[in-house]
């Protein structure tokens, strides 16, 4: 846990460390250095180790270890854990090493040579990045043989590397242009003596998300080690050797992943850049909104960059608690759906029956006239998972108002026993870092490869580097990774849950098990019987675990949710999923952003009025006999809850186009107009979201994840009902191969870059080569 | 009196285009009046002089300023800086805006870290449409458009706080937590690590 | 800092008048009393001036009704505590009287210190902003 | 147990909030030990949703008919004191 | 010049104009009246005069279709005979006729003022595509339908 008290001392610390720094390269004089060595050693001492820099910066804070070795980087101590690396190190004490081939999250190569540092006594210059620390080792990464070192290593780069800067989309944000102006050389050697040019490589087609430019590989082998190390994809490596190497895909193919975007951002140099963002902008006449990703249930921190009221492209962010770097190709590239077939003014049925726009007086008082007539007990809500917390807010609000009590999400969820009441009934307890720390995970009716990529990645990092263990009950899906497949229907779990399954033992002495129940589970007639099993299940682990004398109050249950704010929905009291409305057929029903179409005109009265309140024009929108343009999540300020329970910020990256106003305002505006004395008594968005606190304060906690508890009541209430039954069928996978990742919600199935990848993954499975 | 202690620079300038307004200027307008009106105006002419009778531009407070005052005094405030009385910015620029303060994030297009070690002060998006001739973004809104720079977050509260803005402070989020790593875990046999392709 | 100071910020907030003290330097006066003299001063010189800045101007407005409108002008910032906003109001307030007096302004310069009086925007609700977009 | 009965049908959403750790909502915490599950099993159709968020002042929120609310705090309170507040709630809205 | 001449360019005038009424009427359509050699007349039944009597740039002139009326405009004269009037060349369209060629358009006059106007108009796709309810689409060309790119004249945001 992120302790701001902590850091502030830290970065303290780190400051004089940076006066130190700067001391030392203004002024030569041996007695200042010496002193403000003594200061930097003792400052450092203090905390172990613990340096932060300022404020957030990109170097880690080092575990102290009692076992630490003393490292100088430029003079300057640092304690380090033995077999840190140099650049490691270097990072600890502030000073940034140049690289091309390392990086934080991958696999060290050691193949680019950026990285080379002079170390005292070594004849020659070290790699920073593959050198292990040795004890009192002097590092020095800005003497003249490390200067050279890198220039010449920059010189060697840039002779096979084509001049065309100019036309280069990664121009402006590029490591090698940034790196040689600060430390490549003022002047070329490079004669082109035999007039054949420089190296040439022909183009990959990898598929409709990355363009591939190879001339100006540098062969960083950046692109390949994410392909096998996060997302368990082989498909990218190298041939040839020398000057004649080529990173490809050996055959013609696809690169086949749901996370094959971030090669974009890996790739130090042009050579991988976004195909939808090709020849549009240059990096540095964007504007920039960092804001919360609604592809999944995650809710990935992103950078929207835009640029003349348009959205240009979406850059992930950092955040270790959700998706360290990496973000799903659906997140990165459905932006251009946000520009299509979208609601931009509101419409009314006239009298033909037929849609026609209206100004928004017309629409809010046509709708209350409509809803004025009926009593609220047969009026009913219908939501879908992109509703932001706030204009679900309104809606609960205005429609308690009017007296209706059937507020309903899309996505079903078991109701039974303790249902939405406690948190931690349907939260990801653990937290998504708890994979990280989990020696065990049984995966429940989920393709979490394609329902939460970047969970899935992390699920794969601790496969490699922790042996974590995986289990799956469902459908048989290829996750990237070995599992140990338990059957595909509930009944395994029931036996599990029993204890008379062969893998019950397994089980029962995994230290930290994680149990994830994937929503799509639950969306059948077997999901109550999968969560309660999954409760039983999971309170016997626990109790086993504090039996055994564990008192980390590990979490074992969770539920993965796809949709990006099912979470915020349930936690301020909508009921899951739509069988209340279909049993009491509405007369009317106010849907907002319900598009998967789980309610149709069949389930409603005769005459029922239907008013959709969206963002796209889907499936909500064609039975509507109203239509409300809403904003979709770039366009406006909006809390989402992600399948942790943390509650996040997302920010206005451009305005709503055309007519469409934010959400809550809309359901703002109309209580204005309905019957009775229902008007919202909020006006601003700071009065919606004290609003939000006096619902549930932990939705205007942004950031934090607030644990929630109570298992043994969730279970006790389940263990006193009977037991549900199950039909015992296999649990689909609703997301099976990558061609069904694509297009899950609205916003998706509008961009057409989406379906250039449906198209692609259709088409590579069909070619001998496969998926 | 107090105002003889004198005022500020900005007021020295003025002072100083017009060391001995009283007497040209009060003099010429003066004559003026008694050219265009009857006498009546004499007698308010004579009141005029009364009133200013031994009191200069200083009295009524656009003299020069006494350089004698020591400024290095300091004085203690118990209210906020609040410049929104006085500082002539329209009431839709300050009331009801929020400004978020935060650590902008990284880019991760690339390696290294700049711009990501200071705290950005940036305002609520307002008002964009498309120009209906050419296609090109207008906006209305001239603070939108600006994006504020600070080296820490107190310093950015206070010159939100002073200018009347809402503010939301975005803390960062925890840094990278270091992780063991060794060239060799690329050819270990027993370990997941192994690198199958190259 | 605490988790409590961290998580309010986080909500929005404007602290006003927080009875924080804190040093500070001062434009020109030094004490509250020096300060409302300053005040006093000012709005002295601007109500002996009146009769002389009508005969200056062409303006339909009577001495009497500048006097209530000075008035008003200064009552308007009647609640101001932070001496260092007073004075540079005055400050703000003698540029005004100078430019007045010495005939800098025009006409319709002057009728502006009228307008706010005569063209006072209705409050907006929310409705008749949302309706108009400008929510 | 004492107290624990079907809550009448005007009631239509119980909120309990409550933080983790503090003393303040210990009453809180106890009363989710002991009564939550019966009061539950007795009204398996209304829902009681708590909220749990640190350092916040325990409160008891009722949501009546037509968006009528009403809370109290709970701080400091023990767990038959809240659920005599429950009840209380359930016999209809007492505006604040 | 004497008196006498100038006197008989004006009956000369009267003449040409046909007789005292109908001079006057020119005279007040026109606010000239001058006599010349009818060089031409153009489609549109504007008729063309020359007299180098008159000093250069005002000796040749139009008069136009009396149908016109007040209602003339110096674009109702068509390129060829404004080729000649601008003096770019001295061979009215009567000697040389003009080349024809099959990319011409027809000439037409300057429609500012009147209903069929020229309007400027964006020639740029929107940013945003409009989602349209069924009777609105064309199911066949959505995306080469430029009414789909074009958000309603109602709907512009600047223009409120």
């Amino acid at each position: 846990m992120f302790h701001p008290g902590g850091v502030h001392g830290a970065r303290h610390i780190a400051q004089s460390l940076h006066h130190v720094k700067n001391a030392i390269r203004g002024t030569c004089s041996s007695k200042l250095l010496m002193q403000q060595k003594a200061a930097a050693a003792v400052a450092v001492e203090s905390k172990k180790g613990t340096v932060t820099p300022p404020p957030t910066g990109p170097a880690p804070t080092a575990p102290a270890a009692p076992n630490s070795v003393e490292v100088y980087i430029d003079d300057k101590m640092v304690m380090v854990e033995p077999g840190t690396t140099v650049l490691q190190a270097a990072a600890l004490a502030g000073v940034e090493i140049p690289r091309f081939c390392y990086h934080d999250r991958l696999s060290i190569a050691g193949n680019c040579r950026m990285c080379l540092v002079e170390v005292e006594k070594s004849v020659k210059p070290v790699a920073s990045c593959a050198m292990p620390v040795m004890k009192g080792m002097r590092v020095k990464t800005n003497s003249p043989m490390t200067r050279k070192a890198r220039e010449g290593v920059m010189e060697f780069l840039l002779m096979n590397h084509p001049l065309d800067c100019p036309i280069c989309d990664q121009g402006g944000e590029c490591d090698l242009q940034d790196q040689s102006m600060m430390f490549g050389s003022d002047r070329s050697r490079f004669t082109d003596i035999k007039f054949d040019g420089k190296r040439a490589v022909e183009d990959k087609n990898i598929g409709p998300l990355i363009k591939t430019i190879m001339n100006r590989c540098i062969h960083c082998t950046r692109c390949i080690r994410f392909g096998s190390e996060v997302a368990g994809v082989d498909d990218l490596g190298t041939t040839g050797r020398g000057n004649e190497m080529q990173v490809g895909t050996y055959v013609e193919k696809l690169f086949a992943s749901e996370l094959s975007g971030n090669v974009i951002d890996l790739c130090p140099v042009g050579a991988l850049t976004s195909k939808p963002y090709a020849f549009t902008y240059r990096p540095w006449e964007l504007r920039k909104h960092e804001s919360v990703d609604v592809m999944d249930g995650l809710g990935s921190a992103i950078l929207v960059n835009s640029r003349g009221g348009e959205i240009i492209r979406i850059l992930p962010r950092v955040h270790e608690g959700i998706n360290e770097e990496w973000i799903s190709d659906k997140t990165r590239f459905v932006y251009d759906g946000l520009k299509r077939q979208r609601l931009t003014q509101p419409m009314l049925k006239n009298s033909q029956g037929l849609l026609e726009p209206v100004d928004w007086e017309d629409a809010l008082s046509g709708i209350a006239a409509r809803i004025n007539r009926v009593p609220g007990q047969e009026m009913a809500a219908l939501v879908g998972g992109l509703c932001d917390v706030e204009a679900l807010t309104a809606l609960k609000d205005l429609m308690n108002r009017l007296g209706c009590e059937t507020l309903c999400t899309e996505e079903s969820f078991p109701m039974n026993a303790a249902g939405t009441d406690l948190r931690s009934n349907y939260l990801l307890n653990t937290k998504i870092t708890g994979v990280e720390e989990a020696d065990l995970v049984l995966l429940i009716g989920t393709n979490i490869r394609f329902e939460a990529p970047v969970l899935n990645a992390r699920i794969r990092k601790a496969y490699l580097h922790n042996n974590l263990r995986i289990a799956s009950i469902g459908e048989r899906v290829d996750l990237r990774y070995e599992t140990d497949f338990l059957g595909d229907s509930v009944h395994v779990l029931a036996q599990l849950a029993d204890g008379d399954h062969k893998y019950s033992e397994i089980l029962s002495k995994a230290k930290k098990p994680m149990i994830i129940v994937g929503s799509s589970s639950l969306q059948h007639g077997d999901g109550t019987a999968v969560l309660a099993n999954a409760i039983v299940l999971a309170d016997s682990l626990r109790s086993k675990m504090s039996s055994n004398g564990d008192e980390s109050d590990w979490k074992v249950l969770n539920v993965l949710h796809r949709h990006a704010n099912q979470v915020g929905a349930l936690d301020l009291g909508y009921k899951a999923g739509p069988s209340a409305i279909k049993q009491m057929q509405p007369k009317v029903l106010f849907m907002m952003g319900a598009d998967d179409g789980v309610v149709q005109r069949r389930d409603l009265a005769g005459d029922a009025f239907v008013i959709y309140q969206g963002h796209h024009g889907d499936k909500g929108a064609e039975m509507a006999d109203a239509v409300l343009p809403g904003a979709a999540y770039t366009e406006k300020y909006a809390t989402y809850v992600n399948t942790e329970g943390r509650a996040q910020r997302g920010n206005v990256a451009v305005t709503p186009p055309g007519m469409a106003r934010e959400d809550w305002k809309i359901l703002r505006a109309l209580s204005e107009f309905v019957r009775g004395s229902s008007v919202l008594p909020y006006d601003s968005l700071d009065e919606v979201r004290k609003r939000l606190a006096e619902i549930a304060p932990h939705l205007t906690r942004y950031g934090q994840v607030e644990d929630a508890n109570y298992f043994r009541q969730s279970k006790d209430l389940v263990w006193n009902a009977a037991r549900p039954g199950h039909s015992g069928q296999t649990l689909p996978a609703q997301q099976r191969e990558l061609e069904d990742f694509y297009m899950t919600n609205t916003i998706s199935r509008a961009s057409r870059t989406m379906a250039k990848c449906v198209t692609a993954a259709r088409h590579q499975k069909s070619t001998r080569y496969g998926l | 009196m107090a105002l003889r202690n004198g005022i500020t620079s900005m007021l020295r300038q003025a002072a100083i285009v017009k060391q001995h307004c009283p007497a040209s200027r009060l003099s010429t307008t003066t004559t003026m009046h008694l050219d265009a009106n009857n006498n009546d105006l004499a007698t308010l002419n004579k009141t005029r002089l009364d009133t200013t009778e031994g009191k200069s531009l200083n009295e009524i407070g656009l003299g020069p300023m006494d350089r004698t005052k020591d400024f290095d005094t300091r004085i203690e405030l118990d209210v906020q800086d609040d410049l929104t009385s006085f500082n002539g910015v329209p009431k839709e620029h300050t009331k009801g805006r929020t400004v978020r303060i935060y650590v902008p994030a990284r880019n991760q297009m690339q390696s290294a870290t700049n711009n990501s070690h200071l705290w950005k002060l940036d305002f609520d998006v307002r008002e964009r449409w498309e120009n209906p001739l050419i296609g090109w973004a207008s906006t209305g809104d001239p603070l939108s458009n600006m994006q504020l720079n600070f080296k820490s977050k107190e310093s950015a509260i206070a010159f939100a706080q002073k200018n009347g803005w809402e503010f939301v402070v975005e803390e960062p989020q925890p840094a990278w937590q270091y992780k063991h790593k060794s060239y060799g875990y690329n050819f270990s046999w027993n370990k997941r690590t192994r690198v199958s392709t190259k | 800092m605490s988790r409590l100071a961290s998580s309010s910020s986080s909500l929005v907030s404007r602290v006003a008048g927080s009875g924080l003290t804190r040093e500070v330097k001062p434009l020109v006066s030094t004490s509250k009393r020096e300060a409302r003299q300053r005040v006093l001063n000012l709005y002295r010189s601007w109500y002996r001036q009146m009769p002389y800045i009508m005969m200056d101007y062409y303006v339909p407005v009577s001495v009497a009704d500048c006097r209530k409108r000075l008035k008003e002008v200064f009552a308007a910032n009647r609640h101001l505590t932070d001496i260092r906003a007073i004075d540079m109001l005055v400050i703000k307030g003698q540029m005004e009287l100078r430019e007045t007096i010495e005939v800098w302004k025009q006409k319709t310069h002057f009728m502006m210190y009228f307008r706010d009086t005569v063209k006072q925007k209705p409050s907006e609700g929310f409705l008749s902003k949302f309706l108009d977009g400008k929510s | 147990m004492a107290g624990i009965r079907a809550l009448g049908a005007g009631l239509k959403e119980l909120r309990i909030h409550m933080c983790q750790k503090s003393p303040s909502s210990q009453g809180a915490r106890d009363f989710m030990e002991s009564f939550y599950v019966p009061l539950k099993q007795r009204n398996p159709e209304l829902p009681i949703l708590v909220r749990e968020c640190s350092e916040i002042e325990p409160r008891l929120w009722a949501r009546y008919g037509y968006g009528a609310e009403t809370s109290v705090p709970l701080s400091n309170m023990n767990k038959e004191s809240i659920m005599q507040k429950i009840n209380e709630f359930a016999s209809g809205p007492r505006m604040r | 010049m004497s008196l006498i001449q100038k006197t008989l360019n004006l009956f000369r005038a009267i003449k040409q104009n046909g007789g005292i009424l109908s001079s006057l009427k020119t005279l007040y359509v026109t606010d000239d009246l001058k006599w010349g050699t009818h060089v031409g007349t153009d489609k549109y039944g504007n008729k063309y005069y020359e007299n180098n009597y008159y000093f250069l740039s005002r000796n040749r002139w139009v008069i136009y279709n009396p149908d016109f009326h007040l209602d003339y405009d110096g674009s109702q004269i068509p390129p060829e005979w404004h080729m000649w009037m601008h003096y770019t060349t001295d061979k009215p369209p009567t000697v040389k006729p003009p080349v024809n060629y099959k990319w011409m358009v027809p000439h037409q006059e300057n429609k500012s003022g009147s209903s069929e106007m020229y309007y400027p108009y964006s020639t740029t796709r929107t940013k945003i595509e409009s989602w349209q309810p069924a009777h609105l689409r064309t199911a066949d060309t959505e995306e080469q339908n430029p009414k789909l790119f074009n958000i309603p004249q109602n709907n512009r945001i600047g223009v409120q």
